[in-house]
C-alpha cells in the first residue's frame, strides 16, 4: 500500500537526533512490548509479514506521532484482535481507556506469475505497481531501473505471507540504483542498493 | 472539528496498554512472564555489539576468515558461536575502505542483524533517518559528526526484504599490530551501522 | 518538495467525516487566524503562495496531527518570524509557552526557459522532477502523460513565487489523466484534471 | 526516547498562539481587531453558497447565461453582481449531466471558490478527502452517500492551481418551470463540489 510509513526520500524532515551509544529502549514497557510481540510470533500468532503490515495500516496520524514501540504494540494488539485473540472491547476495559488498533487489511495477492529468475549483472525495473495490501518495495524504487549485484536465499513472498494466503518463496536481489536517478538533482551522490522480491523486477533488455 | 485520528482524548496510556494486552497473553496461557524475562537476557546480554565487534577483530585479523565473511556472512559468524534468527535469512557484510563508506538504514520500518550488531540505537529507528539518509546520504552522515570528503564514494543499503547487512569497518592504522580481543573492544555499533568512523 | 503534504492518492486514511451542512468554523479563534493571515496577505507581508509553502513547511508530525486552522496559524507565525516582523521568543513569550514554527525553506527556482505553450487536444507528460522549494504539481502525476483539455490565465510560477524571486507569470493548463494510469490496477474508474504550470509539463510528440 | 516532533508538552494552546500572534499585530499598527470584524462579515454575509445557488438557479432557467458561465465563469458570475478575489483568475464551471458527476478536491492545500459558494466545509479540508477521493472516487462518494451507478463517468478536477471550479448540478425534474428565486433555495454547497446530487 502507497502507506505514509513509506518514507524514504521523503522531504521535511528534521536532523537526525544522533547521539553516541543511543539506546534502544528507554521505558520498561517497550522491552516488554518487543518481548511480547516476539513471542507472539514464536507461538505462531502471526508471522513478521502480518507484523509488519499491521504497522503499516495504522491511522496516518497515529502511525507519525507513535514512538517506535508503541507501533510495535499497536501491530500486536491489531493481529490480537483479527486472530480472535481477544476483542478490543476486552483490551479497553482491561486498558481502561481507548485502545486505538490498526485500519483494516485490504486483500494480499500471490507471487507474480510472469516473474523471471534474474542474474548478477542483470538491468532491472521496478513493476510500476500501486497494491493495496502489503508490499516490500519502497514508493522510491517505482519504475526505476537498477542493476541486479546480489542475490539472496529463497523466502515467503510477503505480498502474500502478510495477508494468509499462499507464498510461494522467491529469492531476493540487491539492487543498485543511481541517487542521483532516483531523485534528479535532488540527491547526495551516491549508489542506494535495496532488496527487492522477484515479483517487483522485471529485466531490460 | 472533532479529533480526527483514531487517538482520542480518552486512549489509554500506553503502559495501560501494554499491561491490558499482557495480561490478555497470561490469561490464554502464552506465558508472556517468563518470555520477558529470557528476552531481557536475549537482549542484554545476548544481541550485543560485542558479537559484531568480535567478528569485525577476527575479519582485521585473519584474511582467511575475511574471505569466507564476505562471501558468506551468516555461515562465517557461526564459526564465532553466533547465529542469527531463521527469519535473517542471509548476512552481507559491506567492506568499508579508506574511499568506500557502506551505510545501512530500513526505509519501510527498523530491520537490522541484530543479533550480531545488537538491537538498533533509536536513531536508527526515527522518521529522520529513515525518510532521509538514502536521499541526503552525505548531509545526514556529516549531521551526524562523519564528514566525509568528496573523494569517498557512499553506497546505501536500504534493507527491505529478509537480508540482513552488516559494515566491516576500516580498521584504524594505529591498531594494527593489536590483538584480536583489543581490536574488538574498539569495534562500536555505529561503525557496524556505517554512520561512524573508529 | 516531496513533502507529508503532498497526500494525494496516499493509501491508509479512514472513511471522510463527512456530514450534511458541515460547517467551515468551529472554534472562535479558527475565525480569527481565517482572518490574521489574510490581513498579512493585504498588507502585503506574504503572498498566497508563501503561505502555501510555508505550511508544507511544518515538521511532518506537526502537519499531520495539526488541524487546517493550526496550520494556518503556524504559516502565519512562522512567515512573521522569517519577515522579521516578530521573533520566536517574543511570540514564545507572549503565548506563554512553546511556539512550533514550520522549518526552514529550501531555495525556489525560476521559470524553467524550455517551457512550450501548449494547446488544447495536446498530449503532455509532467516532468520528473524533485524540487526542494515549492511545487504545485501533486506527486501523483509525475511522469504520467495527459491530455490538455483547458488554459487558465496566466499567474506568477509558484515556485520562484513561494520563495521571493522573480517569477514570470505562465499560464496553467487542465490536465486529463485516467485514474486508472495514474494508479494502475488500484484506483476506480475516473478522469482526474489537474491545473498544471506550463514549467511542468513537456509535450509529447 | 524524547518527543520528536516540535510540538512539545509546553506547547502553547492554539488559542494562546492565536493571542499572541493578534497582539503582535496589533503592536505592529495592523489593526487586526478592525480586519477580524470585517473577515466575520465577509465570511458570514458575502461568502455563502447562496451566491453559487444564485448561478446555478440563473443558468437552469437562461440558457444565454449559461453559455456565458461556461465560457467565461469570472465574467459570468459578474452579471449577479458576485466577484472573486484577484488570486482566482479563472472560474471554471462543470456541467454534471445525468451520465457525468463532477467533483472538486485540492489534494495539496484546500482551494475552493469561496466568494462564490462558500467557505469550504470541514471535511473538505481534511486529510482524509485529500487523500482519497482523487484515486478512490466512487468508492468515497459512496461512502459520502452519494452512490452513483456504474454508468456514470466520474471527473475529479483537482484544484492545485489559481483556477477555481464550481459544479453546475442537474436540476430536478420536479423543479422544471419553479422560478429561479426557488430553484435557488434547493441548491447546497455540497452539490456544487459535486459530492451530492439535488
Amino acid at each position: 500500500m502507497d502507506g505514509i510509513h513509506d518514507i524514504g526520500g521523503r522531504q521535511g524532515f528534521g536532523r537526525v537526533r544522533y547521539t553516541l551509544k543511543a539506546q534502544t529502549f528507554h521505558e520498561p514497557w517497550e522491552r516488554r512490548v518487543n518481548a511480547l510481540y516476539s513471542l507472539a510470533v514464536k507461538l505462531g500468532i502471526f508471522n513478521m509479514d502480518e507484523y509488519r503490515h499491521a504497522i503499516e495500516r495504522m491511522e496516518p496520524r497515529h502511525y507519525l506521532s507513535a514512538s517506535y514501540y508503541e507501533r510495535s504494540l499497536t501491530s500486536l494488539a491489531t493481529l490480537c484482535v483479527e486472530k480472535g485473540i481477544v476483542s478490543q472491547e476486552e483490551l479497553e476495559r482491561r486498558a481502561q481507556g481507548h485502545y486505538p488498533l490498526s485500519m483494516p487489511s485490504a486483500p494480499g495477492r500471490g507471487n507474480v506469475s510472469t516473474r523471471q529468475k534474474l542474474a548478477i549483472g542483470d538491468k532491472v525495473t521496478v513493476r510500476v505497481e500501486h497494491i493495496p495490501g502489503h508490499v516490500r518495495a519502497p514508493g522510491y524504487v517505482r519504475g526505476k531501473t537498477g542493476v541486479v549485484i546480489g542475490i539472496s536465499p529463497a523466502y515467503p513472498f510477503p505480498d502474500a505471507h502478510a495477508h494468509g494466503i499462499h507464498a510461494d518463496d522467491e529469492p531476493t536481489y540487491d539492487v543498485r540504483f543511481n541517487a542521483e536517478e532516483l531523485w534528479p538533482n535532488s540527491a547526495d551522490a551516491a549508489q542506494v542498493h535495496v532488496g527487492i522480491f522477484e515479483s517487483y523486477l522485471e529485466k531490460v533488455a | 472539528m472533532p479529533d480526527h485520528g483514531n487517538v482520542q482524548q480518552n486512549t489509554a496510556s500506553v503502559e495501560q496498554r501494554v499491561d491490558a494486552i499482557e495480561a490478555v497473553m497470561q490469561d490464554r496461557g502464552m506465558e508472556p512472564k517468563v518470555f520477558i524475562d529470557q528476552f531481557k537476557h536475549l537482549a542484554e546480554e545476548d544481541w550485543v555489539p560485542q558479537n559484531g565487534a568480535r567478528v569485525v577483530a577476527k575479519a582485521w585479523t585473519d584474511p582467511e576468515f575475511k574471505k569466507r565473511l564476505l562471501a558468506n556472512g551468516r555461515a562465517a559468524v557461526t564459526e564465532l558461536g553466533l547465529s542469527m534468527p531463521a527469519h535473517h535469512r542471509h548476512l552481507v557484510v559491506l567492506e568499508n575502505k579508506p574511499e568506500l563508506q557502506n551505510v545501512i538504514v530500513c526505509t519501510l520500518c527498523s530491520c537490522t542483524a541484530f543479533s550480531i550488531i545488537g538491537l538498533p540505537p533509536d536513531w536508527y529507528k526515527d522518521l529522520e533517518y529513515r525518510a532521509r539518509v538514502v536521499r541526503q546520504s552525505r548531509t545526514v552522515l556529516k549531521e551526524m559528526g562523519l564528514d566525509l570528503p568528496p573523494s569517498v564514494d557512499i553506497r546505501v543499503w536500504d534493507t527491505t526484504a529478509n537480508t540482513r547487512y552488516m559494515v566491516l569497518p576500516v580498521q584504524p592504522s594505529h591498531t594494527i599490530g593489536w590483538s584480536e580481543e583489543k581490536l574488538a573492544e574498539i569495534v562500536t555499533k555505529d561503525s557496524m551501522i556505517g554512520v561512524a568512523h573508529l
